[in-house]
Order: C-alpha cells, then structure tokens, then sequence
C-alpha cells in the first residue's frame, strides 16, 4: 500500500478506542519511540469519565520542530475500536489515512487484521502493541527502539507476557513493511531530551520550588500532580498525605506551613470550592500555602475528564474578606516548572495564598524538550529565629512581618483566625483592625511590581492582536507562527494576579480577540477591570475541548 | 516546672465567671508544668468557639484556625515537626459537629496529638444553641421543641474507631483532670479526652451540679478490653469518668512518615533537594 | 439639675456596658416605650463576640421623622459600666449628657445613685433597669407605657422578680423628676406601626416569598434570622433543621427545594465559603435556593459580630464554572421585606441560587415603620405537574425548562450534578454541553431585563452623586436629607446583580463618590466591570463599624 | 411488580464487565419489585463515584449530587415529602470519607431512608486511590508506600451512634443482598446496609473470591443487643454477613416535625401562608 502525507514536516496521529483497551499504554510507547528516534513529539488526550467502554482519543505529533497544540485535522487515525471513526468524525478530513482493524474500516484506509493477529498471540488486547509496531515502522523507527520501548513498558508484568508483547509488536513492525515511509526530518539532539507532561512539570516545579509537604484529596485532572508528589516524595523529601476532603488537605497545608515546611494542595474546581474558607485563613494568619487546580468544565461536577478555564473567577475571588494573593497559569512546560518555583517564592516572601491554574489539557499535555529549558529560580529561606519577645504579625511598612515557627528561637509564634494584635493574640480594636486589614491588601501593591509581564510573540507594532491566557498558549502560538504576519501578534499571560503594570501599553492601540476555554470571557473582565482595557472580541469554547489550531486560524483570518 | 510559667499575664479572658473553662485551663497548666512540657515546644491549636479560646490564655505556641478543623492543621504540624507536643483543644460543636469528620479520620491516622473537647452540650460563644452532645429534649432558641437527635457519644464511636486512648474528665475536678490529660499526652499516638464542662450562661440543665450528681470514676476496670470499653461507653445517667480505653501498641502517623526513618530533623530545618529533583527530570530522558 | 439637647426633634441617646449587663433588655424596654409613646425610634448595636465583658453599646434615636442611621454624636449617654465612657470617648461630644453611676461619671452629668439604690432592692442587676426609668421620664414617657413594658418583658420570670424590676423602674423614673424635660414632637399614629430589626424583616419576607424549609448552621449575624424562622415555622409552615455544617445545610435546601419546597440557607463568610460547592449544585441541577449572607468582616472567623461589605465579591463569583444568578442587597427594613420575596420569586422562575446580602448593622437594625409599608408581592407557583415523557432540562428559548417535582404527576425528575442532557442524565455529548452551558448562564440576560433600577433620592440633573448599596442606604440618605442641596443626590442599589441596564445612564455625567464597607470598592468594581463605568472617588471604611452620619457628611462636604 | 419495571433501557453503562455493581443494581431492583415500590413514588439520591452511578440505570427519580453529600439532599428530600421512598447509593470513599460527617448525623437524625454503600475498598471512579476501608498495605499510586491506617469500620461506628439498622451484606450473593435491602427498606428510620462489592479493575486484593473466602453470614445473632452487635461487629477476617443490630423503636426525624403533625401533606402542595406571617407582622405593633 501507498500513500503520501501532505506536510512532511508535522504528521499527527490520532488513537482512538475504549477505555480499557490500552490507547495510553500505546500512547506512552510511541511517545517515547518517536523520542528516541530523534523526532520532536507531543501528545494531548481527550477520554470520557468512565473506565472501561466509551470513547477516547490521543493525539500524536511528529515534527520537524517542536509542535505543541491541538489539531482537528488528522493525518493517519489507527482506530482501535468500531466507535473509534464515529466518535472521531470530525476529525477525519478527505486526506485521512485510517489505520484499523479490517472488519471496522471503511474509509479508504489501511485495513489489517490486527485482531486475528492478536488472537493467534493468544488475546485480543495484543491489539495495541500490533498497532503500535505497524505505526513505528511507519514512521521508520529502529526496531531495536522500539523494543527497547515495549521492554521498558512490559518487563515488569513478567518474561512471558513481554515476549508476547514483543511477538505482537514484531508482527504489527512486519505488516508495515511493504507500505510507503512517512518521511519526517529528525533532529538527534531530540533524543537527548526530556519527555514530560504538564503535571509532571508542576510536579517537579513545586518540588524545585522547596514544596515539603502536600495534602489533597484525588480529583480529575489535579490528580497526576497528586500521584507524582507521592512517589517521589520520599527521595525529594515531601510528604504526601491523602487527607478525607478537600477542607482537611487545605488546613493540613496550613498547618504543615505554621510550622516551616513549604506546602500545597492540588485540586479540581469542586473540590477547590470546598477549600475556600481556608484560603481566608491563609489570608488571614497570612500563612503561605500554593494551591494547584486543574481546572474542568463545571459547574458542580461537570464534566470531570474534560478541560476548561472556568475556574479564575473562582480563584480570584475565593475565601471571605480582602487580602492579597497571586495567580500563575503556565502555557508551556518549562514555564510550568518555572512558574511553580515562582508560586513558592510568592508565597513564601508575601505569605500568602499562590494559584497555579492548569486544566486538563496542559495537565494530559506531553512534550520533548531540552533539560536547559528547565531553568531553576535562586531558592531562600524566608523564616527567621525568634527572639523571646517575637511578634508574628510585627506592623512594619511593607505588610510584611517577619516569619518566625514554633521550636526555631525563643519566641512563641501565635497565629489566629480571628482579627488580632501584632501578637497574635484576639484584639476588638478597631483602629488595629483596620491597620491589618491595610498590613494583608495593601501587599497586593509590591505583588502588582514584581508581577511577571505578558509575553509577546510576533511584532511589537502589529495591529491585531490575539490574547490568551494558561494553556491556549498553544493552539494560539501555533496559528500565529502560522499566519507569520507583521501585523498579527500573540500576547500571552501566564500570571494573570495581579497583572504588570505594563499590560495597558501591550494592548494599547491595538485590535484585540481574546481566546477563554470559559463563555464569561473571565480573563477579558479581569483586563477590563484591572486596566480599563477593553477587549474588541471574544472568543469563547466551552464544550471541554481546547481549542485547536485550525479554529484558532479560522476566527483570525475573519479578522484579519 | 511551675504552672505559673504558662500564664498568660496580658490576656483578657473573655469567659463568663464561673465557666467551667477555667478548670479545664487550670488542669492543662498543671499536666504541662508535672510533664515539664516547654512552652516553645508546646503547640495549642484550635478552631472556633469558648473553648477554642483557652490557647490564648495558655502561654504557648498557637494555632487558632477555622471552626471545626482544628485537627488537620494539627496533622500537619505534627508531620511537619513531629518534636513539638500539640495539644488540641476544642468545643463540642467544633469537634464532633463541624468538624466530625476530622475527627473519624485523626482517630484512624492515629496521629499523636492530645484531643481535648469542652463538652459543656451547647454552643457557647454564638449563645446557646444545640451541640451533637445536647441532650435530649433540650430547648434552645433554634430547638424550639426540644432536642430530638440521640446525643453524639464520643466515647463508644472512638473505640469503634480503634482510637488508642480514650476518655472522660469533668472539669469540676481539676486534680483528676490534670492526672487524665497527663496520661493522654504521655500515650503515643491519638488521644482523646472529653471533659464535661459546665456553660453556666447558656446550658441551664447540665450543671456543675448536675455533672456531679450523674457521674463517678470507672474502678476495676480494664482498659485493655475494647468491647467492655464500648459497654461502659454506652452508659449513661450515672456517665463514667476516666480512661475507657487504652492501647499503646498501635503506629502512628508519624512513624508511618518514611521521610523520617533516616532524618529526623523537621521539615523547616531541610534545604530544598534540588539533586534530587534533577535526578528525576534526568530521568525523563529515557522510557 | 437642668439641660437642654441642641435639636429637639432628633435626640441620640447611647447606652453602653458590659456584655451580660442586660443592655439589650433596657434597649428593647426603651425602643418599645418610646415607640408606645408616639416617638419615631430606632437602635442599632456594636458589640464585642463575647458573652461576658468586654465592652458594648447600643445607640437609640428618638426623633420626629423616621431616621435610621448611626450616628456618632451623643446627646444623651447612659454608662452602665464603669469603661462605658473610655469606650465611647469618641462619641462623647462637648454637649454630650452622661448619665452613670455617681462613682464613675467625671464629665458635666446627670450621676445618680444607680448601684446604690440596686442593691438596696436586691442585686446590681436592677441597675439597668432604674437607669430605664430615669430615661423614660427624661423623655416624658407615661409611666402607665413603661410599666406595660416592664411587665411583658418579665412576668415570664416570675411574679416576685417582677415586682422588683417594677420598683427599680420606679425609683428611676421618680429620680428624674426634677430634671428638665426631653422635647421631640410626637407623631400618635408612630404607636400602632410595627416595629420591626432587619433579620426579622428578612425572615417575615422569606416567609411571605413562600420559604418552606431552611437548613442552617449557627453563624452571627445571620443567627437571628434562623431563630426567627425556627421559632415561627410551625405557625407559619416552615421546617427548620439546624445540620451539622453549612456543607449540609445547603445540599438538605437543595434536597428540599428538588423535592418542591422553597428553601433557603442562612449563613455569613465563612460559613458561605463552605457552601460555594453546592452553590455550584444549584447552577448546575438549576434548583432554586436563596442564601441569605450576613456578613462581617473577614477574613477567615475575623470579627465575628462586626459589620461590613467584604462579600459581595465571594457572592458574586461563587461555585465552580459559570451559570446565572442574582444578588439582593436591601437597605430599608421594608425593601428587605420585600427583596426577600423577590429572591423566592426568582429563584424559583429562574431555578437559580439567588443572595440577600445583608451586615451586622442592618440584621440589628430596629425602627418602627407603618405595617402598610410591608408590601407583599403576588405568589406563585412555579411548580408543573410532570408527563410520563418528562425532561427536566428540556431546552427552551429562555433557558427555563419546566420544574417538575417527585411525586407530582407520572414523569420521573432526574437532575445531576455531572453534565447531562435533557432528561438529566449524565452524558459526554459535547455539542449538548455546549447548549447547556448557554442555557444556564444566558439566563442572565432576562434577569437583567427585569433587574430593580437603583433608587435616586435627590434631583436628577444633580452634579455630585453619592452610590451606595445595601445598608449603606442609612447613613447615606440622612446625610444627603441633612445638606439639602440641589446639586447632590445619592444613589442606592439594591439589586447588585445583574445590574439593570439603566444603570449607565444614573451615573453619567456625573461626579460620582462611592462608600463602602470593604477596602476593595468591590461594588465599584462591578460597576466598572458591568458598564464601564469608573466611579471617581472611593470611600473605604473597613474596622467593623458602619459609616455614620457626620462621617459622610465630612467626605462629602470635602468634595461639594 | 416486575423488576424489568426498574430498566432504564437507553442506559449507556459505564460500569466494567463484571463489576460487582451489577450485583448489587439486579439486588435492588428485585428488592423494589418485591416491596411493589411505584419508580414515580422513589427517590435514588446519589453522590459522585462508580457507585454514585447507579441511578442512572434504574428507573425512578433521581438526585445525583455532590461527591460525599448524599445523605443531605437526601435529608431535604424526606423533610419535604415523606411520602417518598428514599433510597442512598454511595461509594465507600463517598461516604466515608468525603461524606463522613453526614453519615455521623444522619445516623443521628435518623432520618427514615435506606443507606446502601457499595464497599470495594477503593476509590473506583478515580482509578484506584486508597479508600477509608482499604485495607492495611493496599499499595496504590498515592499509597506507594500502602496504607497504614486502621480501615474505617462502618458497622462498628453505626452501632456506636445508635443506628437503629445496621447490616453488611455481599454482591456476589444477589438472593442475600435483595432480602437484606428489603428489610433495610422496610425498616422505619435509617438504615445502612455496607455491602461489599469486587472492583476488578483497581483492587485486585479484595476480589470475589476473597469476600467470598472472608465472610459468612451470622447465625445465632440477637440483633437487639448492641453490644453483641458491636463485638460482631468488630471481628474480621472472617467477616460476618447480615443483620448486626435492629432497634425499631426509635422516633424517626420525619416524625418528630411537627409540621406533620396536623396535615401530612407534601410541602410542596401547600401554599404560601400569608395570614399567619401577617399575625406575625401585626404581633410587632406591641411588646
Ligand atoms: C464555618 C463556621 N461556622 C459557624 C461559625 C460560628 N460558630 C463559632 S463558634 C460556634 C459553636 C461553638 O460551639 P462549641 O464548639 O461547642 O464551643 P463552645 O463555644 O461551646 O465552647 C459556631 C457555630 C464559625 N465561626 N465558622
Ligand atoms: C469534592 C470532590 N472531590 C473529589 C471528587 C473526585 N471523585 C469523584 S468519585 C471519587 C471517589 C470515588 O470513590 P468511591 O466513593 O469509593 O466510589 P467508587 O467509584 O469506588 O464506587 C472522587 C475522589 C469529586 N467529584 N468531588
Ligand atoms: S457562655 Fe458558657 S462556655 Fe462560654 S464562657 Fe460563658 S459559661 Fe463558659
Ligand atoms: S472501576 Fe471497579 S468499581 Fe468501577 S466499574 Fe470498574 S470494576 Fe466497578
Ligand atoms: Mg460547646
Ligand atoms: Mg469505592
């Protein structure tokens, strides 16, 4: 069989089937074969609550260079169910080649018996590894990587089922033999790099940032960043507690904070809601404590494997009462590393409550990158030794006392809830009241300083320029390289709390469309009420998805 | 140590004259200063309520959090500095109403800590409304027929929770008080002390008198027999007084912590391991 | 001895103590008397959250109109402890009478022989009492009304306490035999009105709108409207449960209000904090609730029986993901009658959470008004007898799908917190997510359509403009009504949200000076966000009490 | 009436094949057609969860909320109409842990509805975290190191609170499991039945054979005695099957409203009652 791809720089590879069929074990092989291989990769998936049955996909990229959004337009789609081609329709385009089994395929396509196959191995879930082979030869990788990749996948089910896995995969890499080659330039450095995902990048931000102790409560898609906490917390020196609820994890952070370690919480919009009295409590006894959400569609329980930006009015304006935070909203990974580092300094300097705001797309979202790309931030101690006569909120001039813990020094360190003196004890002063409430919001000023600025891609003097927050960095970025236009800029925030000073003359004079996973537009509102700026359009996608490039590229050429 | 060393010279205790507060304070200075706890080791936290005031009447380190979530921020100092003696001091209502659920699953971590719940069966400090203890028919401004609910009884669900140490005060007595707070701080591991404690402003009916009248000291009994723990929990009108239940031989929380096998060191004493985290990312690199 | 007050027709009279001192009894013993006496009257209190001690104070204004705000000049001053006056030295103006102990009163007084004559009756406690008496003469209060008073307030405590308090108000009353007189002019019809405090207003309101269940969790200041509506329920056909926490409280409302009874939630910030998953519940399920908020200033327990506006923000942008809602913010006792009707009335045609947010200072505000200004508004169900092919989210053009209840007709009601379609079963159809998202939240848009304007009270072409929300209303009208100008005029909102689309058109052109109880200028920001409008002056007052008279008068005057 | 009365026939199931919450929906939908339960006249509360799930394939009213919060629209739903028949199903993560504090006051309200909790020691929906009953050891990937703490025992703490039901029973067993849901049904007040259910996809220890090799049912039993019932309860490995504790005799939550008490109708058919809140208003006019 033959057949030729239209880009020879930028396939994607679309897997669909049910849950329980193994797309994410094929998903992972396949990732780290193509890396090896030297080709750049990414992947993203979009799967339905439910663990076996339904259906879900992933999307592979193989590229020149690093690609990192979502697309609609698939080049190749090997279908590992019967549903796989009616759920993923709309991502079928006429230049589609269908890689699936030969009873379910209609479209013209790559038919092969896989499930014969699989059942001569001895079951039917060999299905995948089979695919998995016939797409590596596709795409020209070494056998022996390949290999390398399924014994890394399988050793440790035991000799037996790795060797049948290895037979499927010898027969899936052999029924592609006789087919054309997809031909992708490589780039051998590729294979020295890093392959991570966005959870696993907070992950190791949060660790690199002095994070020492996490609580939470699993929650869909904050719970990877849960799951690698937990295991490595033991090398890096984090303990990890799986608290009852979600109040318990949060006021468990506090606590572990009082006392020194550096702490956080991961989260989902539901759950996030449930911690909100203690975000007021860590406004309150100004205790730092950083709290990740992966944001999804809501409200209430929503849809739970889905992704969104719903949840930054949430953030913003959660707990009772007025005091001072930040919000962070990484787009690439290496800012997510970076970015979590950051939400530690923040919090730990202004002892305050830090947002990292993910969603299930950038959480899901793999990618090779170089190590140096993950650049680590100066790390400091922010703590003091008490003297006997310490006062924990001392009133000083930029609101910011010095932070003392119980058993380092001779003082005593007294954190209340209630509103109290410089002590810590409860006072009914009114003037003082008032001083403290100044001393909590008034933080917010140096916090707006040292706020990192948007980034602009493109041209400083364009004149349409596309605004986006948090994971649409991607499909933006990517549509914006695309049009390569002097007059078509890209503005991406990644800390969207307090926001730089200088976000006025960025949008000043300029043709504004902002993209929100959210029908609020709650980033637009942000702008306009932070800077009075006034965003000429919105576009809004709600229905779980991220947006994809060729969405992104269809709304910007009406405007253009 | 004297008791006098905890006193808290500046503090304007807010309490009614004649709370039964003042003996439970009273006994907890007297545990501390016979158990010679530091204040700068000592660490009192608490939530919300008459009770969850008694922190800052008590010199100490204090954490006086959210209503009814005293024990989790306790959880986390304890896993964050398992040297520091916590003391957790709470009502009724925070403890077994707000909070009920920290308290099922503080009991099943076993975290060492001592739980002190002022249980004068009436919320306090927002006057004089039902708690899960308030007994039945019992009218307030918002039971306005009386109590219907079968009262909370902390005792039996601690032992059907495998809590360590369980038991029962009476803060009009503070020298057998101060004698069962010490044992509860000395138990390694969970330990809960509910003590009876007269709101002479509020709660009309369970007075120092009538906590007098209906309790007496459990005697010859064992402690070590979880299902005779559980009858004698049961009992009420007379209530039993002392430890129901005890048993030393569980893990706890803190030494299920592997961070803390090799170094015991606290959490605020260890540097950021930035090895460690590169060791991981390298790891990314291959499958 | 002889003195005379400076207006004649608006005397503060100020009585301070301790907690447990029984101010509350002779505040309600006066406020009846005088009320009785053909006065127009009304008390409002600070207090410190605790239950002995401290240091408290209600203020009480007899007047010849209807006034309703606080006020930091004192005329008349009755210390009932002996740190009454150091508390309220700030209220204590030159012409200022102090009536007190003997032994404690230093200023140009009226000290009596309170204590004294208590003891000499039985206990100090008759103190308070006497103190009442002398006041009543003072005022040229009938001793026939005050005894009345006295009897209803005690016979319950027995005959022989009784007849003790009718001798302490006795020898009070005879003490200020020889004083001059009080002159306010009377208005008779004052003594068949209503007199009435804010949460009863609320709760009266709540129960005309149709509340047939409320769950609640203790919290000042919203504990008064629970006893309100748990001690009246039955007669008026009302549940109250109090549940274990605000976490079950609202999800119980939401069972109920499923199940076809109007329901609603009372609680302040904190507690509120812990209900902002369900709030979600309700946007999401579409079941109607009413939230009633009392706030006080945060964050976390903060000062629990203070006042303030902190939590309009946490209102406003509760609960995970995005749907409708509307929030109530009444300043008068007769709006908060009817606002809480109109919260039911909303709730349910919308099937959306909908707030009253009221503050310490309005939930004890008191003042008698005509019972006529107690305006019900028509009732009605909203309620449908269900088909067997019932759809509980049928999709409609307004996004109100018809509320069937278990039980009432042959079709089943199934609602979900996940994503569902229109029989209310969970579904991953993403095209349907998107159309349930739209129809959840433009319900919006008829909601402002029929959103209460803001209130001018002034001339329309005026040139500076006074905005307030919520009880803010007090302080500013009389301070408004005081300067009489035909260049000022003061505008109040009393729904907050949606803001109605006039509302641009109040504020244009305008020098406009916002108050408010919060640091943020949150209501500005809404303005500002809602139609651009940017409010030119902000003033903030955030230590726990409400703004008084002369302190907007001075802010005002600074800008006129 | 015929349990194929209960299919929800476009139901698109996303339970695994051979999960035990088939066992568990086939035993309820024989128990309602056994006790001839009209699908218009019952209520299926639920939270979040694979059990959460159920309502959604049997026909009837239905009110899926929030994870853990079952019990409390469930509370709502019989204080408004207490002619429905309220039936709770909930994970064990569901509800004794995120939801444990409603479960505590529940018990204590006793609120007259039947409590069905599907055991598998798991959290299932989000793929295999520890659960307050798994067991010790169970390793997960949030549990790397297994689980540490004392499993949550339902029977023993139900008993402690009072409940005047208490059973356990075991999907595997169909026949078993629908006489003990019927008794639960029928009995007035709460009711728990924790019934042990195989999630073969994230908990590969407690499988059916493992129940099945672990448990038998109680024989010889009195039911009426608590502290039999609470030794009962506590015995593990094997663990007893049936019905551990029955009080029938307690006041209900529904019967103590007194709204009730004259008028029995639904809430929901009753008008908004103007005259008695202007009796209230016009009270006002005099102290
Ligand atoms: C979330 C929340 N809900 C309610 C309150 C109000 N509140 C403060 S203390 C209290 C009850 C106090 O009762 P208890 O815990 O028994 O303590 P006591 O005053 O009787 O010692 C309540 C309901 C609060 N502070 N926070
Ligand atoms: C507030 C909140 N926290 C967390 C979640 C995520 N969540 C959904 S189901 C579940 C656990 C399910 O376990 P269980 O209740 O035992 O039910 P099972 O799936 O095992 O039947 C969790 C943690 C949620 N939906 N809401
Ligand atoms: S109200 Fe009761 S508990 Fe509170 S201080 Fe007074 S007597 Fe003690
Ligand atoms: S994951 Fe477990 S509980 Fe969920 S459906 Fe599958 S087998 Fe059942
Ligand atoms: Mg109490
Ligand atoms: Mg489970």
């Amino acid at each position: 069989m033959d057949f030729k791809f239209k880009t020879k720089d930028d396939v994607t590879l679309v897997l669909g089937g049910e849950a329980g069929q193994g797309i994410q074990t094929v998903e992972q092989i396949l990732l780290w074969a193509f890396k090896m291989a030297g080709y750049n990769v990414c992947a993203s998936k979009e799967y339905m609550s439910r663990v076996r049955g339904g259906q879900n996909s992933t999307q592979i990229r193989v590229s020149s260079r690093r690609v990192s959004a979502y697309k609609e337009h698939t080049d190749l789609l090997v279908a590992l169910s019967p549903g796989a081609l009616e759920h993923l329709k709309n991502r079928i385009y006429p230049d589609t080649v269908v890689m699936g089994d030969e009873k379910d395929v209609e479209y013209p396509a790559l038919g092969l018996p896989f499930l014969k196959l699989a059942q001569e191995i001895g079951s039917p879930i060999y299905a995948n590894i089979i695919a998995a082979g016939a797409v590596c030869n596709l795409f020209q990788v070494d056998a022996d990587i390949f290999n390398q990749c399924l014994t890394a996948m399988f050793s440790r089910k035991g000799e037996e089922i790795l060797q049948k896995d290895i037979q499927a995969g010898r027969e899936g890499y052999q029924m592609a033999e006789s087919w054309g080659k997809v031909e992708v330039e490589r780039d051998p450095s590729v294979a020295d790099q890093v392959l991570l995902n966005g959870s696993e990048a907070v992950a190791l931000g949060c660790m690199s940032g002095g994070c020492k102790f996490i609580a939470s409560y699993p929650m869909t898609p904050s719970t990877p960043v849960q799951v690698y906490m937990a295991e490595h917390g033991r090398e890096v020196g984090v303990v990890f507690e799986q608290a009852e609820d979600e109040i318990a994890a949060i006021n468990m952070a506090l606590g572990a904070s009082y006392t020194g370690a550096s702490s956080m919480v991961a989260t989902s919009g539901s759950g996030f809601a449930l911690m909100t009295e203690a975000v007021g409590l860590s406004g309150m006894t100004e205790t730092p404590v950083v709290i990740y959400i992966g944001m999804r569609p809501g409200p209430a329980v929503g849809l739970p494997t889905r992704s969104s930006q719903e949840d930054l009015d949430l953030a913003l304006y959660s707990g009772p009462g007025e005091f001072a935070r930040a919000i962070f909203a990484p787009g690439r990974l290496e800012d997510a590393y970076q970015l979590s580092q950051r939400a530690f300094q923040l919090a730990e300097e202004y002892q305050i409550p830090v947002f990292i705001l993910s969603d299930q797309y950038l959480a899901d979202l793999h990618y090779n990158l170089p190590e140096e790309d993950l650049v680590d931030l100066k790390w400091e101690s922010y703590l003091v030794k008490t003297e006997e006569d310490y006062q924990r909120y001392q009133l000083t001039r930029n609101g910011i006392s010095p932070r003392g813990v119980p058993g380092y020094g001779g003082g005593l360190v007294v954190v209340d809830a209630d509103e109290h003196d410089e002590d810590g004890h409860i006072t009914e002063d009114l003037e003082l009241r008032s001083r403290m409430v100044e001393k909590r919001y008034h933080k917010l000023q140096n916090l707006r300083k040292e706020a990192l600025p948007p980034t602009l891609y493109g041209e400083e003097d364009c004149e349409v320029l596309l605004v986006g927050w948090g994971s649409t960095y991607h499909p933006l970025e990517e549509a914006r390289r695309k049009l390569d236009r002097d007059d078509l800029g890209f503005l991406h925030f990644q800390q969207v709390y307090p926001l730089h000073p200088d976000t006025e003359k960025y949008l000043a004079g300029k043709k504004t469309v902002a993209y929100e996973n959210n029908i609020k537009g709650q980033f637009s509102n942000l702008l306009k009420l932070e800077y009075g700026v006034d965003i000429q359009e919105r576009v809004a996608k709600y229905n779980g998805m991220p947006f994809s490039v060729e969405e992104v590229l269809r709304s910007v050429r009406e405007v253009l | 140590m004297k008791p006098e060393l905890y006193d808290q010279p500046d503090a304007d205790v807010a309490w009614c004259p004649g709370c039964g507060n003042f003996g439970i304070l009273r006994a907890l200075k007297l545990a501390l200063s016979d158990l010679e706890i530091e204040p700068e080791k000592l660490v009192l936290v608490s939530g919300i309520g008459q009770a969850g005031k008694l922190p800052h009447y008590l010199k100490s380190n204090v954490f006086n959090g959210l209503h009814g979530r005293s024990l989790s921020p306790a959880t986390g100092i304890r896993a964050s500095n398992p040297g520091l003696t916590v003391v957790d001091v709470s009502g009724d209502g925070c403890m077994y109403g707000e909070g009920g659920n920290h308290f099922l699953h503080t009991i099943r971590r076993n975290v060492d800590l001592t739980n002190l719940v002022h249980n004068n069966m009436v919320y306090g400090l927002t006057k004089g409304q039902a708690s899960p203890t308030s007994q039945r028919d019992f009218r307030t401004p918002l039971q306005v027929e009386g109590v219907f609910e079968e009262p909370f009884n902390p005792l039996s669900v601690a032992i059907a929770l495998g809590a360590g140490f369980v038991a029962r005060a009476f803060a009009g007595d503070v020298d057998k008080t101060r004698e069962i707070i010490k044992q509860a701080i000395l138990h390694r591991g969970y330990a809960l002390v509910d003590i009876f404690q007269p709101c002479v402003t509020f709660n009309r009916v369970n007075t120092y008198q009538w906590f007098q009248e209906n309790s007496y000291y459990l005697e010859d009994h064992n402690p070590r027999d979880r299902v005779e723990a559980f009858q004698r929990a049961t009992e009420t009108m007379p209530y039993p007084l002392g430890v129901f239940y005890q048993n030393p031989d569980k893990a706890t929380f803190e030494e299920n912590l592997s961070i803390y096998q090799e170094d015991d060191r606290p959490l605020y004493q260890r540097k950021v391991n930035r090895e460690a985290v590169h060791r991981l990312i390298q790891s990314k690199k291959k499958i």
